[in-house]
């Protein structure tokens, strides 16, 4: 059975008021065309975990223009005007993570680990609420695991079992929501017979995969 | 010399012979302008890659090569890329040397605030309270003033980025060491007194014997 | 039939298509002899591969690509090779569909004794522990009794290799379902009665209306 | 400066008590050259961790037929009956750890983490004397950070900067150990010249590599 789907398809297996981890840094990495397809359709009450929001009309942003997100975990917002005005205004929750926190978190979740021991945040407002734990006399805040209806990722390749690799700082936080999503979607650049990837150079086993989506009119640029 | 020059070149002189550096964005970026001749140093940039260069010329940007602030980079021979959980493994497990980092405010127990302003400016902390938690050495570059007001406090009042003490402070008038005895002003900018540094903070210095000028030159 | 192949003939019938699969050295191993036809799965060694394949022919061993007994592997087109980190984060994280493992002892509990025998045999634990804590489904493959010993017992005397429930237990006599409510025999051998595998069971075991025998024909 | 240096020097270094994290499975991805020196050298009192001791006469275990070890941090010994020996016999200090929080526990360490919070091992003798902690109605297992004086490796190739790649199942615990070694020293299969390793195939960046050694007589098979 093909992993290859359709965007739409894709998109229609998402529900108002789904979760969803989307990789990407400031954009650079982001499913786009899957993004897009959100937005078309209409998705909403949608909860997203991603390292930022991007900016106005951009990536992430275009979901946070739409007013699609009711509620989002993110480590940083300061280049999206529109995300701190809504955050401000109330019209959205935003949960201000620290991003090496943010990272090992959503790692956590997809292996099976129960949280994460970091000095991060320390003493700061981070740690409001959190349980500390002293390890060998240094103190460590207690974050717990993430985890996400769907991880929606971009990639370099994807061949025909799912097998993915990544390109440069494209790569950032996708290969770690491939293991924490409960259906991962990756949005390939190129789409490659089962092989040409070399054991390797893959980035995320095609056992962490459940789809890609198959190239289309509006892929390619 | 510009104030951001001034504070870019002193900053400069801190880095080391292959040691692995992070740049805040904005004016801690342009330290790499500065670095003195023959020393190499690897820059690294949070969103996953060490070996980053500067904007290649117009027409060879890299779709997928940018930094964390989104800009096209580009990359030495030898760069590796890696995801996110490595980049901030290698901040948080003590292997990056350097960190500079802009600030809103220090104070007298070396605490850095530079991520919220409450109620009116919420960026988010990004990778700078992992930055300051992890780094080996923290710098802190930035403007000694803001607006007339002092950013050199007895005691921080905006939220703090981490607990931990920064190494060093580099502002258009000084260089201050943050100890465990309090703020220890280490060198003067050129043309600038010890009046005028101790006029333009709050917090309390402590002033050795000799504080030189830097040793910045004159021009670039 | 050989009662070993009997155990891995019956589990074989447990693997679904497209599967991940975590084979334990020894008996375990030659499950993925006895596939039916027609279907994928995939196999995972813990040693840091998804895809593994049959020993090759002589002369074509590849010097780095080993199972987790250190002996030589082929690798299907489309495998994957990662690191300890990730091999065992597929395991913990709920992305192994099944592993089959070897079995000192099980108990009314359906928890699992396999890796030590205090004061005689201390091999550890491998990733035996990983395995029976982390995978979607857990498949004991052992002979019933040693020497004339019960292994199917009311409570494991041997350390507990995880206080997990098994999902399923394969013997050369019977196929066994732990449950809340206690051990059910679900299938026997060909040509085994009900009365001879609760004679060589400690444990009670819960014997529904029918006990059907394995489906697994009469030769390979 | 070179990170370059002969196996007799990169020995040299190691002092007698140090610990050393050692890669390899099975003696596959093992530094088998390193591991040859440090027995010419009779290096001794040795804290050895890593994933098992092999077998008699290879790999890790000729550490231990040599009887430089004096203690043992490993999954599993079943393989190597002289360890098993020397650990009944109080010869060796063996300390058992399953295979996935030995993994967890020297990343951890390499990374910064106060330590690892595992299912595994929940309601074992693994849990002895540790604490746990529930997160989210599950009960974790608290097993601490990992490091070492050395890291030991064997890779595919190093580039002249220290960039390691890897080959198939000889990766194991190699990537994980570079993280958590005070000097980490690589043994590679190959050495070529920076930029021969794409960015991207890069699975140990130069910043973790203090050393690799140099091709040398005793190179090659």
């Amino acid at each position: 059975m093909s992993k290859a789907v359709s965007v739409t398809r894709a998109v229609e297996m998402v529900p108002d008021g789904a979760s969803l981890l989307i990789g990407g840094f400031m954009g650079v990495g982001s499913p786009h065309r899957v993004i897009a397809e959100l937005v078309r359709q209409g998705r909403k009450d949608l909860t997203v975990i991603a390292n930022d929001s991007a900016r106005p009309g951009f990536g992430i942003g275009q979901l946070i223009d739409a007013r699609l997100v009711r509620k989002l975990v993110t480590s940083h917002i300061g280049t999206n005007p529109e995300t701190q005005r809504q955050m401000i205004a109330g019209e959205t929750e935003v949960d201000l993570v620290p991003q090496g926190t943010l990272a090992e978190r959503i790692r956590a979740g997809g292996f099976g680990l129960g949280g994460v021991l970091t000095p991060t945040g320390v003493g700061t407002v981070v740690a409001e609420g959190k349980r500390t734990i002293e390890v060998d006399g240094k103190v460590f805040l207690l974050e717990e695991p993430l985890k996400a209806d769907f991880a929606l990722l971009f990639c370099r390749r994807a061949d025909y079992l799912g097998n993915l690799d990544y390109f440069l700082t494209a790569r950032n936080f996708n290969p770690l929501m491939a293991t924490a999503g409960g259906t991962v979607i990756a949005e390939p650049n190129e789409i490659v017979p089962t092989g040409v990837i070399p054991p390797d150079e893959v980035v995320t086993p095609h056992v962490l995969v459940d789809h890609f989506i198959e190239k289309g009119a509006s892929h390619g640029r | 010399m510009d104030d951001k020059v001034t504070i870019a070149r002193r900053v400069a002189l801190e880095l080391r012979e292959g040691d692995l550096v992070n740049l805040g964005i904005g004016l801690p970026t342009t330290v790499a302008r500065y670095l003195p001749a023959g020393v190499t140093v690897h820059f690294q940039s949070e969103n996953g890659i060490i070996g980053m260069a500067p904007v290649p010329e117009a027409g060879l940007e890299a779709e997928f090569l940018t930094d964390a602030g989104g800009g096209y980079i580009g990359a030495v021979p030898g760069a590796a890329a890696f995801d996110s959980c490595m980049s901030f493994g290698l901040i948080r497990g003590g292997h990056l040397d350097v960190t500079v980092l802009g600030g809103l405010q220090v104070d007298e127990l070396g605490q850095l605030a530079n991520w919220m302003v409450p109620g009116k400016m919420v960026p988010g902390m990004g990778g700078a309270m992992d930055l300051v938690s992890g780094a080996r050495r923290v710098i802190v570059a930035m403007t000694h003033t803001a607006k007339g007001e002092a950013k050199v406090l007895k005691r921080c009042t905006l939220p703090l980025t981490s607990v931990r003490r920064v190494d060093l402070l580099v502002t258009e008038l000084a260089v201050i060491e943050p100890t465990g005895e309090g703020l220890v002003l280490r060198e003067r900018a050129p043309g600038v007194s010890i009046e005028q540094v101790i006029a333009a903070t709050e917090a309390h210095l402590i002033v050795p014997e000799s504080v030189p000028e830097m040793a910045i030159g004159a021009a670039v």
